[in-house]
């Protein structure tokens, strides 16, 4: 009922929906989050990092946190790595739940989490040259929010 | 011991993975790194600030104090940015 | 840069994604909701009735208060209406924007609004007979958070 | 006047919309609900407690003592519940 899964392919986001919906009549509700990198300051290209293996377990340990605060029927999470340009798409969360306000809560907390906390580090292409992104506060701030 | 290096650490030091094999008083991965920063340029300028590093043993984020073993598999980088 | 349409008909929630991913590199999220009937206690089928002209103006002026709320890029609102069997889609809500929580938010407050105060009205068919729905507290409730 | 009946008071009724030409001295809702009451046991029905019931007039939700003209189009219909 839970898939995660981290590839530099993209996704089609209707194909990761209809994996979730459940003909069955039991859930009422599908959040889905897709993620585009946004090509702010010049950016050229962004290459995202992250250590296989950890990566999983870290973002499986979300997802069982989430399943154990709202009721979830369903989830998916497929997340690229590598190098990615303006509007291409990163990343896929998708919540199927009987309700919608769990839906929609889980998928931002999952959201949220793999904005600011998961293990990925990324790498920014400016015609400036390239660098490494710190941590952001902000962001930092909207994980805090769930605790 | 299986070492693997992320983001910009694994930019300064050049290897994104290396098997050691540090003589047994490195017990900690503080010693790790002491032992680590003798091996080269790349290595010193990596472990320079060690406050801006991160550390993983066998896939858990763990302290500077951390005991290490042979087997283990311990990896540095920069603290995480997100997706 | 947004599109509300009634119908009776089904809808591709793929597709709806799709058209409001901009590829220009200016949007980083696209959040979406998908409503589906649900079979809870012995439901055959309900079916929805509409104000027609009246929906569409109530609908877009929640539309014209999200967007006075948050920075949307685009907006795609699906809702269908006649019966409508348990594990059929209802209702498709889709926000694109610069950011996460806008997107989210926004989509979130549009649904609230288009199950509990959107000019629908929902009968009920099951063994026992068919029975028209009144109004639900707990959803006025969800309602009033956005106040 | 364009008359439009939605859900439970379609059904009383029996048709969903209508034209009608009440007397001049109909020129509220409230009179037209009078009116309509006595045009058969479906309205009668439809409108026996009008606190279970909205209105809009031209589209817009409507108190029972808003004014009305013959060029308007009247809506009745019970407190909406979403989709």
């Amino acid at each position: 009922m839970s898939e995660i899964r981290i590839q530099t392919s993209d996704f089609d986001p209707g194909a990761e929906i209809a994996a979730l919906n459940d003909l069955s009549g039991s859930i009422g509700a599908i959040a889905s989050f897709v993620g585009l990198v946004r090509g702010d300051g010049g950016l050229i290209a962004m290459t995202l990092d992250h250590y296989p293996g950890m990566c999983e377990r870290e973002i499986a340990a979300h997802v069982a946190e989430a399943k154990s605060r709202w009721p979830i029927a369903g989830l998916r999470i497929v997340h690229r790595v590598g190098r990615l340009t303006p509007g291409e798409r990163i990343v896929f969360v998708g919540v199927a739940s009987a309700h919608r306000q769990a839906a929609f809560h889980a998928a931002e907390f999952l959201m949220d989490y793999l904005k600011t906390s998961a293990p990925f580090w990324k790498r920014e292409e400016r015609e400036s040259g390239e660098t490494w992104v710190e941590t952001r506060a902000q962001d930092d701030e909207s994980v805090k929010r769930w605790r | 011991m299986k070492l693997l290096y992320f983001a910009w650490v694994r930019q300064k030091i050049g290897v994104s993975e290396e098997d050691v094999s540090p003589p047994d008083s490195v017990t900690s991965v503080s010693k790790l790194i002491d032992f680590l920063k003798a091996r080269g340029v790349g290595y010193e300028a990596a472990f320079r600030d060690v406050k801006a590093l991160r550390v993983a043993v066998n896939q858990q984020h763990s302290a500077f104090d951390a005991a290490i073993g042979p087997n283990d598999e311990i990896a540095f980088f920069p603290p995480v940015t997100g997706g």
